[in-house]
């Protein structure tokens, strides 16, 4: 029944010349674009932290300088958090599904979409300009006074930060307004995929948070070039308010970087169970509920940065609120499967594996929120795997399960299954093998940003090294299965998961470079597969491009 | 989307709206010569707000508008008073158990300074401030 | 589980120690057994569940209200527990005793330096008495640092152009850790120091026998200790060069001239280290040591001159 | 491809069903810009008031280095360019373009005007070694003030604060003019009508904007 629509153009073939893309308005397109430039990022920042990793093999110098690793540290976390993991899931996969989930042409403004992109690149071209003038040190937190007292690179980094936020701001925005804007006819909002939700919920954090960002650095460039004398001690300034600025952006900016994994997560348990997503509802609200809490807890990074004890109970008692949404939302996920019909393909080994990691990552966050405890975690590799555990253990493990899940869609092609769970499976036990020792390191008192350290802890480290060797081996094999789809894969069909929502049941693969051929009419829940038993029926994959007005 | 009308605002309400902001203006600089002790701040602040409301109901249309965009106006007010309140909980109780001081050093070098000189010290440089 | 000092966290030798590691022990293992109920439902589910039929499409669930209502109300009583409890102890290990024996911290890159209140200093080693309470009142003369002791379970960031401080009471005598844990530049991880706990006998004898004068090369030996972070006394290249044996040698410097190493250079090069900077090393030396007096500074000439 | 809309105005982007939904969606967008331009501000208004909560009598005395007449002046430029934009907008929905024309270049003189007043404010203050940062460093005597007597501790963070928002500021109101110089020349082509005026409308939001972010920067600066 779906052979009628193979033979139309899509938006991959409808015109291939250069400019053709550079200049499109397509958010599919668009999509594509961000999923290289962030690819390329994640490989920069990726192959930093396992030169960081070889380097903390043994004490003392390995292969580089105490500067070079101060910097190598510096550098991946810049990379990591501004130029991969806040675009990775929203541009990419929102730009590419958005619009199609909700049944919508495209965004409600594609000009400002492209302009986004190239803001985005021109942003990280300014930050990574940097290492052509000197040293960008400090960490990516960049308190103050150190930041404004060594090496001008980071003015550059601070200018390039700036000029992302504009991207991740507009890219919000403009998701905002198509949601509210653009659906097609009866999807109401209880029928939205979960993905939508979440990324509806990020925008919003994007839209409120990032601006403040913006004036953080700009005062940080001031400091640092005139001398204003807001946050440097030396002049009668405050660094700790600095850590207030920085931290009212950048804790909202961790949601930024989780809701988006919390909405891929939510449809891959609901498609690959073949059931309604449980709590849906809750699971949809408390997304939103949490962007906002998430604006109310920055305090609880400075619980021994000297911020009054007033302070710090306000937010630790926040922390908890938001902890408790979280958590039922993993129960929800969890209880999608019972008396569902679960299918364990390569996107649904990642959803499964993020429920994993990311309750590590949550559990070890509540620990971190106790005050008492906080003061003996604070600043030790007890942090820094707890947040690892939360973006790459809940991000990054659940934009892979996204990609492998809409990388039929976007290109027309297959990939090869086996090596997909295999992959899948070295990512999780390399990821695991990384960073679970260093919760125990941490514990026992080793410091964050160390070059050098004590002998009791070169266990711990060797483990972490080789764990990020399998995790980088796993990250490589999908590299190379991913591309190789492209040149041999096995055709894509409409919907080989049989999934319900929109891309996958009304457009064609790749989709129509205007992505639906008649505006779909919406009639059921993106999870009610109760409700399409009869396009089960055939045990075919299941798609309703043509016949749009059946249902 | 149920198609209405866009609400065009008269001439008259414009011009009176503009004759009540100025009004406001030379209200609040002339109460700000006068001094009202503890009163100033607060009444500058509501005339401030008094005017900001009357920019934004009248002359940006929120009153005739969406919904959607008041939503959206509230929420930007909401956050910008979450920023200013739970920075001030730091800020005005910075020091209130003995892991850090109230003041600076810097203040307090000043202070002694001043004593030492043996003239009134200017209340400017008082280290502590307590709220 | 054996030795949970050995495994999870370093022996408690604070006396609020114990309270911070019950707290801790009740985080963990309620979470671990959270955590396990969790990963042993979805292990089920995925199996017992698994689709077998292409074309079986399940009826959604039932879901019950009292169950939803347990896992939010149960989680919250739990970390509203743990909320208070944390507060407890937080508010006990920020309100240091009136009656605290007071030590003076200063933090510079990349040292420590622990005056006491009988006027002694000491770099790279704290001494405390056991049994009894320790307050620091720690200041920076240049960036952000914080203080850390594991065994004891404290730590306090120290922000410049204010007083920060910790508390604490070590129960048994012995040498505990101190580490920096707020980045603070390129030896960030070589601003170490211990923290050696004695009886209070020792103690009162230690302080006596620092308080008389020494003679200033081993004065010199005494400050040395403060810039081991980056110069060895071995021959080891570190941050910057070795010193043992360049008194009278010829130095080359950075911009290719070299001078002879004397009193004046030396003197010079801890005032103001950029000035002249040894050949192949970076200009990064803190120009925080200039603070030093002059008798300190001729005991360091003097003790890097005796060097071998 | 059907496309059920037989009549399609020019200004219709090929996504959107109806030019409703259009103008709908743009100024929902304009009014989430707006909240990101507050939330950019705020940063400021944070940074004034923590100041000012722990220096007040340097805060109160710096400020009288601050001429509250020019600053009162300059309100009331602003809000008459406020009321400018709100005339042209209901011209523009009246289909009147010469009321809209000369609405926009008045406004766009206003702005103008501001700024002009803001230069000789800011020169005065040059003049006399008023600068933001490092080179905060106030002497001479003018108008029987003497400046030299305004460098005591925490002024620096006063002058830095008035610059860097006052600075901002009138970086949006040079955004504005430039705005109201591409909207003049649109609608003197004769683009706007009563059935499409959306760029109008969204560049008065925003110039609103900054009337308001001026109507506090001007009491908490100058006042009080």
């Amino acid at each position: 029944m779906s052979e009628s629509a193979s033979g139309t153009i899509n938006y991959l073939s409808h015109d291939k010349s250069i400019k053709s893309w550079l200049l499109t308005l397509d958010h599919k397109r668009i999509g594509i674009m961000y999923l290289i430039a962030v690819s390329l990022a994640f490989l920069a920042g990726g192959i930093l932290a396992l030169l960081v990793r070889i380097e903390l093999m043994a004490p003392g110098e390995t292969i580089m300088s105490a500067d070079a690793y101060n910097q190598a540290f510096t550098l991946h976390a810049v990379l990591m958090i501004f130029t991969f993991i806040i675009p990775a899931v929203p541009a990419v996969m929102g730009n590419f599904v958005l619009p199609l989930q909700i049944g919508a042409k495209d965004v409600a403004f594609p000009r400002l979409n492209l302009a986004s992109f190239y803001i985005y690149v021109l942003g990280a071209l300014i930050a990574l300009g940097a290492l052509l003038v000197g040293r960008v040190d400090g960490g990516w937190t960049f308190y103050t006074p150190y930041s404004t007292s060594v090496g001008d690179g980071i003015l550059f980094v601070t200018t390039g930060v700036f000029v992302m936020g504009f991207s991740s701001i507009l890219t919000g925005l403009n998701f905002i307004v198509t949601v509210h804007k653009m659906r097609a006819p009866g999807l109401t909002w209880n029928r939205l995929p979960l993905f939508i939700w979440s990324i509806y919920a990020t925008a919003i954090v994007q839209v409120l948070a990032t601006p403040v960002i913006g004036i953080t650095m700009l005062l940080l460039f001031l400091e640092k070039f005139l001398h204003i004398g807001i946050f440097d001690p030396a002049l009668g300034g405050d660094p700790v308010l600095f850590q207030h600025f920085f931290w009212f952006y950048s804790h909202p900016a961790v949601y930024i970087m989780i809701l988006p994994a919390f909405g891929i997560v939510s449809d891959l348990m609901g498609t690959f169970s073949r059931h309604q997503v449980s709590g849906y509802k809750f699971v949809a609200l408390s997304s939103v509920a949490i962007a906002f809490l998430g604006f109310l807890v920055w305090g609880h990074h400075m619980f021994v940065s000297g911020q009054s004890a007033t302070s710090s109970v306000v937010f630790s008692l926040i922390t908890y609120l938001i902890g408790i949404p979280t958590g039922v939302k993993v129960i929800n996920w969890v209880s999608t499967m019972y008396k569902g019909s679960v299918q364990l393909k390569t996107p649904m080994l990642y959803a499964i594996a993020f429920l994993f990691t990311f309750s590590i990552g949550g559990f070890t966050g509540i620990m971190l929120g106790v005050l008492a405890i906080d003061i003996h975690l604070h600043d030790t590799y007890f942090v820094v795997a707890h947040f690892h555990y939360v973006m790459m253990g809940g991000n990054v493990i659940a934009a892979l399960g996204g990609l492998h899940y809409w990388w039929p869609k976007m290109t027309g092609k297959m990939f090869n299954e086996k090596l997909g769970k295999i992959a899948a499976g070295l990512v999780f036990f390399g990821f695991n093998l990384t960073f679970f020792p260093q919760f125990i390191m941490g514990a026992q008192g080793m410091p964050r940003r160390y070059y050098d350290y004590l002998p009791e802890f070169q266990g711990y480290h060797l483990l972490s090294t080789y764990g990020s060797w399998v995790l980088g081996a796993g990250l490589f094999l999908i590299l190379g299965y991913l591309i190789a789809s492209l040149v041999n894969g096995k055709k894509a069909g409409l919907n080989p998961w049989g999934a319900l929502t929109l891309e996958w049941t009304h457009t064609t693969t790749p989709p129509h470079p205007h992505n639906f051929l008649e505006t779909p009419i919406v009639t059921r829940g993106a999870y009610d597969f109760h409700l399409a038993k009869d396009l089960f029926a055939s045990g075919e994959e299941v798609s309703e491009v043509v016949t749009s007005t059946t249902h | 989307m149920s198609h209405a009308e866009h609400h065009v605002s008269s001439i008259k309400l414009l011009a009176i709206i503009f004759g009540g902001l100025v009004f406001l203006t030379v209200t609040t600089v002339l109460t700000a010569q006068l001094d009202l002790g503890s009163f100033n701040v607060p009444l500058a602040m509501t005339i401030a707000i008094a005017k900001a409301s009357l920019v934004v109901v009248i002359f940006m249309g929120l009153k005739w508008d969406n919904k959607v965009n008041s939503v959206i106006f509230g929420l930007g007010l909401l956050f910008v008073a979450v920023f200013i309140s739970f920075t001030l909980f730091d800020t005005l109780y910075r020091g209130d158990l003995t892991n850090t001081t109230k003041g600076t050093i810097q203040d307090q070098v000043l202070m002694e300074e001043g004593l030492q000189s043996r003239e009134p010290a200017p209340s400017t440089l008082q280290p502590d401030h307590t709220p | 589980m054996g030795d949970k000092g050995v495994f999870w966290l370093p022996d408690a030798m604070s006396t609020f120690a114990g309270e911070v590691d019950a707290l801790f022990w009740f985080v963990f293992w309620t979470s671990t057994v959270l955590f396990a109920a969790v990963v042993g439902a979805k292990l089920y589910f995925m199996f017992r569940y698994k689709r077998k039929d292409e074309t079986s499409v399940p009826e959604p669930v039932h879901e019950s209200k009292i169950l939803e209502m347990a896992w939010i109300v149960v989680p919250t009583v739990l970390v509203l527990f743990v909320f208070l409890w944390g507060f407890d102890v937080y508010l006990r290990m920020n309100t240091a005793p009136p009656d605290s024996y007071q030590i003076t911290v200063r933090g510079k890159q990349w040292a420590w330096e622990f005056e006491y209140a009988e006027g002694v200093t000491t770099f790279t080693e704290m001494v405390v008495p056991v049994g009894r309470p320790v307050k620091l009142t720690m200041s920076s003369s240049d960036v952000l640092h914080s203080f850390f002791i594991p065994a004891f379970r404290v730590k306090q960031d120290i922000v410049p152009n204010r007083y920060s401080s910790v508390w604490f009471e070590a129960t048994q005598t012995g040498e505990f850790q101190i580490f920096c844990t707020e980045y603070c530049g390129t030896t960030h991880s070589g601003m170490l120091a211990k923290v050696r706990v004695v009886s209070e006998e020792d103690f009162a004898s230690w302080i006596s026998e620092q308080s008389q004068d020494l003679p200033p090369e081993q004065l010199g030996a005494q400050l040395f200790a403060q810039c081991t972070a980056c110069h060895a006394v071995d021959g080891t290249v570190k941050i910057g060069p070795a010193l043992n044996g360049i008194f009278g040698t010829q130095q080359k410097l950075s911009d290719g001239t070299s001078v002879l190493v004397d009193e004046n250079f030396i003197r010079e090069s801890i005032l103001n280290p950029a000035v002249k900077v040894a050949e192949g090393f970076q200009p990064i030396m803190p120009a925080g040591y200039s603070s030093m007096t002059p008798k300190q500074i001729d005991g360091l000439v003097a003790y890097i001159k005796s060097l071998k | 491809m059907a496309n059920p809309h037989s009549d399609h105005p020019a200004h219709l982007q090929h996504h959107f069903v109806s030019s409703e939904q259009q103008f709908d969606a743009a100024k929902m967008g304009m009014w989430l810009f707006l909240v990101t331009e507050i939330l950019l501000f705020s940063g400021m208004f944070v940074a004034y008031i923590v100041y000012r909560t722990w220096h007040p009598e340097v805060f109160a005395k710096s400020a009288e280095l601050l001429n509250p007449f020019l600053g009162g002046l300059n309100t009331i430029v602003l809000l008459a360019s406020s009321f400018t934009v709100a005339l042209g907008i209901h011209y523009a929905q009246k289909d009147n373009k010469k009321g809209l024309v000369i609405n926009l270049v008045l406004t766009f003189l206003f702005a103008l005007t501001f700024l002009v007043v803001k230069y000789f404010e800011y020169t005065a203050k040059f003049e006399h070694g008023v600068f933001p940062g490092a080179a905060f460093d106030p002497h001479g005597v003018s108008h029987g003030v003497d400046y030299a007597t305004y460098n005591i501790p925490y002024a620096r963070q006063f002058f830095s604060i008035y610059f860097v928002m006052t600075g901002i500021h009138g970086f949006h109101v040079l955004v504005g003019m430039g705005l109201f110089t591409w909207i003049t020349i649109r609608a003197l082509k004769g683009e706007f009508s009563s059935a499409y005026y959306t760029p109008v409308e969204n560049c008065g939001l925003y110039w609103h904007l900054v009337d308001i972010i001026w109507i506090f920067l001007f009491p908490l600066l100058y006042l009080i």
